[in-house]
């Protein structure tokens, strides 16, 4: 056990955002890629707490965060609907065949 | 059995802080050598073991409680053979389902319809670290109490559409898809309901928002002024629906559904959604309590007073909290009362139907009372006597007129004793 | 990806494949079993419905579960010894399955009732009316998820029961009316019973309006849900409370009286969309809930005009001499226009009878009325409808 | 409210949280395991469907309407939770006595804030999303059945 | 010593036993959310995925409760399990072309590719966070942090255009999804 | 109408067509031709003196040479009621379906199927309705002889000369 500090956090932003950035490149079903998308945006608001917390001492990082919560819910909510839509024009949400199949 | 027993002989009050004693009266000397990071936790512990303890007793009583209310609405009698009246009913039915065969459907996902009970317990379960008793007897007076109400109270939902989902049953997967929309679109009433409360206390927390509301009855904030009524209602009827109880019981209803989102559970796994269905009773009626009926307060202001004054008065304070125990346990249980008495009272509505009322009905009411709540609270800080009085009077109409129709009945039920001519 | 040709095969977990075609966007259909083990069915009813989600598309019902044959069994049985089987078809009106063998017969075998008997068929058909009709009542509610309403109903259904059994020893399988009257006559004592049931029952009815019927929540639920239209009601040959609740008033104890039905004076129940559309559920179900007045209307009536007299010549209880021929002959049950059609070829037995069971006619309507209802609306319909479900599959 | 005191409340959530997994994990794969019997049967462990065999898989796509009621919550659960520091602060912003400037400015703040969702939410009421089932030709069918009456009547008569 | 008395000096100030348990729950919840979000690189069932991402995702609202951002860590549970996680499973029930519980995702032919982009992005990032010499503040937060408050301070002082810009986005969020849904569905 | 009107009615407009009346029924039966009946029931149907509206019962009777099939009509308007019969070859029974008429005839005309094997020309769906599918012959015919066992469910009451056993709860 050591005392946990900044470089914890940011190192652990680091990581899931690494791993959100991996979901988005491995995984072909459109919904997943969101789900990989989600956890950008929460490795980014960790590190905005964590700086905030650490080195100004202030809620302005949290207030930053908020608004990064609602960002990822409204764009969930519209990414999930174009998701829909894509399904219902191309039978299938697989982001590269998708792509493909622009016209 | 040694824990019982203290807790027993010293009373339920000050349940916790006699377990302290006890633990220090057991190691006397040597408690200096236990570290502090093992204590504290063991504490918390015998908290949770408070609270199993009451949500268990509370379970047991509001299951034979609901029996016999809806026996005796029904002119029946109820469980009677076990136990007076058929008291510990509940107990051997407890005992007969832990001795059920637990089946898993072939296909069903193993894994996650495993971890539905336990998320669905473990989502209603924290709630009561917020529920207070009495100024002593409370887990934790977290600062953000009713923000983490709305927050841990979400967590529910997740179970049952894992429950649902986990099943492989188009039953299931039906009363899942119900239960997630009827419970998520019920929060939206609840939300606005707390932010109305927060707005009037100006704090999340429980103990504050009950002080707020003490001394005279009209210090309630249902009373607050007319627009609180129906924020009442809308919490009370969100309430009801987070509950997944009657009318507003879609996700299991079990003419429609068999059993809706646990029909493949069986035996324990069972009885722990039953059992966080009773516990999440408690918690909503408990909090509507605090919100709007001023929690511990009992609303006479002499009393209060001669209650809070217990300096130097050790028995005062035993006294005082144990009314106050009294006096909350008592509202929950009639608000729980309440419950029951609906749910026997009225038929299911569907989908589409609850739906409207939350979406059409209890939001666009529920934010206009909030708006005026702010502007009333913007233009009189701390509320306006003529407006509580108006409140008192407008409201107390329907109360009375249900008021008579109690009375009708019960009077009713006596002339009914009375050997008539025939 | 082209357009939907591409059929895939997908894996089942339980072994096989299912072809899955890429579907379009908001519809998949989903085959579900709804009975024949399932609370709201009323019995061992199968239907399966095609939902779009939660909207019913389509449904099929399927039937049979409770055959017992009883039209091949009665044909080597003699005249009397038929009451018991029809009986056990509409087990909640059992008396008058007795009724309407019993005049059918009488009517082949010009059998003279005497007119007591014709009384006591009366009040205890009214009365198996009363029962039936509770239970209808009740158990709607408990479709619809009252369940004060459901229990209450039985209390006062358990009256009745209790008068039924003080009258012929039974509680459900009376096989009490036969050809040529009755098997046992009314006391005073039991007359006097009766007459205060209905005392007690009549303000029971208005209970029951309040807590059930002019709920808000019950008219939400069943106020234009399955709404029938008369001609489609015709169409598919519905009777009793379902045509009337279409607006129609056909009563046959009106149009073709039997017994001394033309002697008493009662109104017949029709749908006016009260709450809603004409035909709807709450239609249907309101006729049954005022036929009870009806009925207690046709019972004190009679029970103020029963004559003394025989109820059976004794000899009729043994066998009927029946001569040559067919008839065919129906009767007002609670459910609808129950049929009995005899053929005789002058043996001790009936050669042929073959009965027009009422839900068996009602229940085939439902595909039609259920398209377009959600889920939780099939449950209310079915309700409804009031089937039973060894009359549906005798 | 110190930082400590609020780990201090939150540990007892985490305690409670974790005791309420252990107990339903020892209810039910301790205590039950050894008091319930355990009868193999391979019909037992089929999915029920009221006694027949499933017919097809309990796949089921849903319906778009579901995805609207959870689109409008999400929203609005994200409203609440953005007013929730607003209520908090209003009774210290709003001024001791009387609405003074800031306490107007504030409470209009947050009702145009409330307003603008409203506004939303009216767009979505009106457009029908938040309708179920969608009224069919129910008065057409109610015209067609009155013709019927009238016409059985003209025959009686 | 009163255990009463240690209840509330430990309650007043930061004490061995909160330094002893922090770390525990830090890793705790580290290892929750690191775990499950790799485990969603992993498992194929994309409903299992949801619910991995939920928990990952609590555990990263642990982990704000562990930064005093408590306001945050509610909201953070309440917006996403009780709201995103819903939509995406609604989501999924929505667009799925076979059977979920066979619901098989195929990878695409980038698994090495994202691995290998991952480890880059990952090391790149833990290189910069470790040699940079962050500056420390000695007082993290006031004693007597009211963070709600605080954040409400900030949203109607500093924040009050972001705050209503955040309406005007959510409201078109919900029509343009609205749209969105309401099309396809239209088209179906 | 009375009967002989209704009689009148249909030997005016069909004739020959009309075989002949039962007497030994209570009921107005009339016999007709299974060409002609599709025919006769519309016009039972549309004929605004007739206006057979309501379909009671469709049913068949085995007289081992032959089996008829019988169709009970209703008036709700003019309350009177008629009862058209078919005479069917015992061995093949034949019968054109009156389902396009009356719907009500649908299930009515399954079971009869069902029960005496007469088979419906025309009905849309003609697949047994109370037995199993898989069940063999027609119980209702005469010479129908119960199966001695189905899915391996004897039929214990067929095994000669055996009593039925005695009714033992205990096994």
């Amino acid at each position: 056990m050591m005392t946990i500090g900044l470089t914890h956090y940011l190192l652990l932003g680091g990581l899931l955002f690494s791993i959100g950035m991996a979901i988005i490149i491995i995984k072909r079903n459109g919904v997943a890629v969101l789900m990989g998308l989600e956890l950008l945006l929460n490795a980014a608001a960790l590190n905005f707490i964590a700086f905030s917390h650490y080195t100004v001492g202030d809620v302005r990082g949290q207030v930053v965060a908020i608004f990064i919560i609602m960002l990822a819910a409204a764009e969930a909510a519209v990414a999930l609907a174009i998701v829909l839509n894509i399904f219902q024009h191309f039978k299938g949400i697989e982001v590269d065949e998708v792509s493909t199949l622009r016209d | 059995m040694i824990f019982g027993g203290t807790m027993l002989s010293n009373g339920l009050v000050f349940a916790r802080y006699s377990l302290a004693e006890w633990i220090q009266g057991l190691l006397g000397d040597r408690l200096e050598m236990i570290p502090e990071w093992i204590l504290f936790p063991l504490l918390m512990l015998a908290g949770c073991l408070v609270i199993i303890g009451f949500i268990t007793v509370f379970a047991l009583f509001a299951i034979w409680m609901e029996r016999k209310v809806s026996a005796h609405m029904q002119c029946r009698l109820g469980p009677m053979e076990v136990g007076f009246h058929g008291a510990l009913q509940t107990i051997a039915d407890g005992v007969k389902l832990l001795g059920k065969e637990d089946i898993v459907p072939r296909h069903a996902d193993k894994l996650l319809h495993y971890l539905a009970p336990i998320i669905v317990f473990a989502g209603v379960f924290p709630l009561f670290v917020v529920v207070p008793f009495s100024e002593k007897i409370l887990i934790s007076d977290i600062n953000l109490g009713l923000f983490f109400v709305a927050a841990v109270g979400a967590v529910e939902v997740v179970g049952v559409i894992m429950a649902g989902w986990a099943s492989n049953n188009k039953w299931s997967l039906f009363g899942a898809m119900r239960a997630a929309t009827q419970l998520v679109s019920y929060e939206i009433p609840l939300g606005l309901a707390f932010l109305t409360i927060i707005l009037l206390a100006g704090s999340f927390s429980m103990v504050d928002i009950i002080h707020q509301q003490e001394g005279w009855l009209s210090n309630w904030f249902l009373f607050h002024n007319p627009f609180m009524p129906i924020i009442f209602l809308s919490f009370f009827t969100a309430s009801l629906a987070e509950c997944k109880r009657a009318p507003f019981d879609l996700p299991e209803a079990e003419s429609e559904l068999v059993s809706g989102f646990h029909t493949e559970y069986s035996g324990m796994k069972f009885s722990i959604f039953f059992l966080a269905e009773y516990a999440a009773m408690y918690v909503v009626c408990a909090i509507a309590a605090v919100m709007f009926l001023g929690g511990w307060s009992t609303g006479i202001k002499p009393l209060e007073a001669w209650l809070a004054d217990s300096a130097g008065n050790p028995m005062r304070e035993v006294l005082s909290n144990t009314v106050h125990l009294v006096v909350i346990v008592t509202k929950s249980m009639f608000l729980v009362f309440v419950q029951m008495w609906l749910r026997w009272t009225l038929p299911r509505i569907r989908l589409d139907q609850i739906m409207h009322v939350c979406l059409k009905v209890l939001l666009p009411w529920t934010m206009v009372a909030m708006v005026a709540t702010s502007a009333i609270e913007l233009c009189w800080p701390g509320g306006n006597m003529v407006l509580t009085a108006l409140t008192i009077v407008i409201w107390s109409i329907p109360l009375l007129w249900t008021l008579k129709a109690i009375l009708d009945m019960t009077v009713g039920i006596f002339l009914k004793f009375v050997p008539s001519g025939r | 990806m082209g357009e939907a040709t591409n059929v895939t095969e997908v894996p089942l977990p339980q072994g096989g494949t299912v072809a899955v075609k890429p579907g379009d966007f908001r519809t998949e259909e989903m085959l579900l079993n709804i009975g024949p083990q399932h609370p709201s069915t009323h019995g061992v009813l199968r239907v399966v419905v095609r939902t779009d989600g939660e909207i019913i598309l389509d449904s099929q019902v399927h039937i049979g579960y409770l055959h017992r044959c009883f039209e091949k069994v009665v044909e080597n049985v003699t005249w009397t010894q038929v009451t018991p089987y029809t009986d056990r078809m509409d087990y909640l009106a059992s008396m008058y399955n007795n009724l309407g063998y019993s005049l059918a017969v009488e009517k082949l075998g010009d059998v003279e009732v005497p007119e007591r008997a014709s009384y006591i068929r009366i009040i205890i058909g009214e009365l198996q009316r009363i029962a039936s009709h509770l239970m209808s009542v009740g158990t709607y509610g408990l479709d619809v998820g009252a369940i004060t309403a459901f229990l209450y109903c039985f209390r006062d259904r358990e009256i009745t029961l209790r008068i039924f059994e003080e009258v012929c020893g039974q509680r459900l399988n009376y096989n009490y009316i036969r050809p040529g009257g009755v098997s046992g006559d009314l006391t005073d004592e039991m007359l006097k019973k009766i007459d205060d049931f209905i005392d007690y029952f009549l303000p029971k009815i208005d209970e029951i309006d309040n807590l059930l019927s002019m709920n808000g929540i019950f008219i939400y639920r069943t106020a234009g849900v399955g709404i029938l239209p008369l001609d489609l009601a015709l169409d598919y040959g519905c009777t009793g409370p379902v045509l009337r609740g279409s607006g129609l008033a056909r009563d046959l104890r009106k149009d073709e009286p039997y017994g001394l039905y033309e002697q008493f004076d009662f109104d017949v129940i029709t749908g006016k969309g009260e709450k809603g559309q004409l035909g709807d559920c709450w239609d249907r179900y309101m006729i049954r809930v005022r036929e009870m007045r009806e009925s207690c209307k046709i019972i004190k009536q009679a029970l103020a005009k029963i004559p003394e007299g025989k109820f059976i010549e004794p000899k009729l209880l043994k066998n009927v001499k029946v001569k040559k021929g067919e008839s065919y002959l129906k009767v007002e049950n609670p459910r609808g226009e129950l049929g009995y059609y005899i053929v005789s070829d002058g043996k001790k037995g009936p050669y042929r009878c073959s009965v027009r069971a009422p839900s068996f006619c009602n229940i085939a309507v439902l595909p039609e009325i259920s398209r377009g209802c959600m889920v939780a609306d099939m449950v209310v319909i079915i309700g409804s409808i009031d089937i039973v479900m060894g009359e549906v599959d005798r | 409210m110190t930082m400590a005191s609020m780990y201090f409340d939150y540990a007892n959530v985490a305690v409670f949280f974790v005791f309420a997994v252990v107990f339903v994990i020892l209810n039910i794969s301790v205590i039950s395991v050894i008091l319930r019997p355990t009868v193999e049967n391979d019909q037992k462990d089929t999915t029920y469907e009221c006694g027949e065999p499933s017919v097809g898989s309990s796949w089921v796509r849903f319906d778009m309407r579901f995805y609207t009621v959870a689109l409008v919550f999400l929203i609005f659960d994200v409203e609440v939770a953005f007013l929730y520091p607003w209520a908090v602060v209003f009774k210290d912003l709003r001024g001791a006595i009387g609405g003074s400037a800031t306490g107007v400015f504030v409470f209009l703040e947050a009702a145009i804030f409330l307003l603008i969702l409203f506004v939303g939410l009216i767009y979505v009421w009106k457009r029908g999303d938040l309708d179920w089932v969608k009224s069919s030709s129910a008065q057409e069918v109610d015209a067609r059945q009155r013709q019927m009456i009238e016409a059985k009547d003209e025959v009686r008569l | 010593m009163n255990i009463l008395n240690t209840l509330s000096i430990l309650a007043a100030a930061p004490s061995e036993a909160t330094a002893i348990w922090l770390p525990v729950f830090f890793w705790t919840f580290a290892l929750v959310s690191v775990l499950s979000s790799l485990a969603v690189l992993v498992v194929k069932d994309i409903v299992r995925c949801a619910f991995l991402i939920m928990s990952s995702l609590s555990g990263l609202a642990g982990l704000y409760l562990l930064l005093g951002a408590e306001f945050l860590a509610f909201t953070q549970i309440m917006v996403y399990v009780g709201g995103i996680l819903i939509l995406i499973l609604f989501g999924v029930m929505l667009t799925n072309r076979e059977p979920l519980l066979i619901k098989r995702m195929k990878a695409t032919g980038l698994v090495a590719p994202g691995v290998l982009a991952g480890l880059i992005l990952f090391t790149a990032i833990g290189y910069s966070v470790c040699t940079v010499d962050w500056k420390v503040t000695d007082q993290p937060l006031p004693a007597d942090a009211d963070t709600p408050a605080r954040i409400g301070n900030a949203l109607m002082s500093d924040f009050i255009l972001p705050f209503e810009m955040a309406s005007v986005l959510l409201l078109v969020a919900l029509v343009g999804a609205a749209m969105a849904a309401r099309r396809g569905g239209a088209e179906g | 109408m009375t009967s002989e009107e209704i009689l009148k009615r249909l030997q005016d407009q069909f004739g020959e067509a009309i075989l002949g009346t039962d007497d030994s029924s209570l009921n107005l039966t009339v016999k007709v031709a299974s060409e002609t009946l599709l025919e006769i029931s519309r016009f039972c149907r549309d004929d605004s003196s007739l206006s057979f509206d309501l379909l009671s019962l469709v049913s068949g009777v085995d007289w081992t040479d032959r089996i008829e099939s019988v169709i009970h009509l209703d008036s709700t308007a003019h309350k009177h009621h008629l009862v058209l019969k078919v005479d069917c070859d015992h061995e093949s029974p034949r019968c054109p379906s009156v389902v396009e008429i009356w719907n009500a005839a649908d299930w009515h005309e399954r079971e009869t199927y069902d029960m005496f094997g007469i088979i419906y020309e025309g009905h849309p769906n003609l697949v047994r309705i109370l037995c199993a599918e898989d069940w063999e012959g027609y119980p209702l015919r005469k010479d129908y002889l119960m199966p001695d066992e189905y899915h391996g469910i004897p039929n214990d009451f067929q095994q000669a000369g055996k009593r039925p056993q005695k009714y033992n709860p205990r096994g």
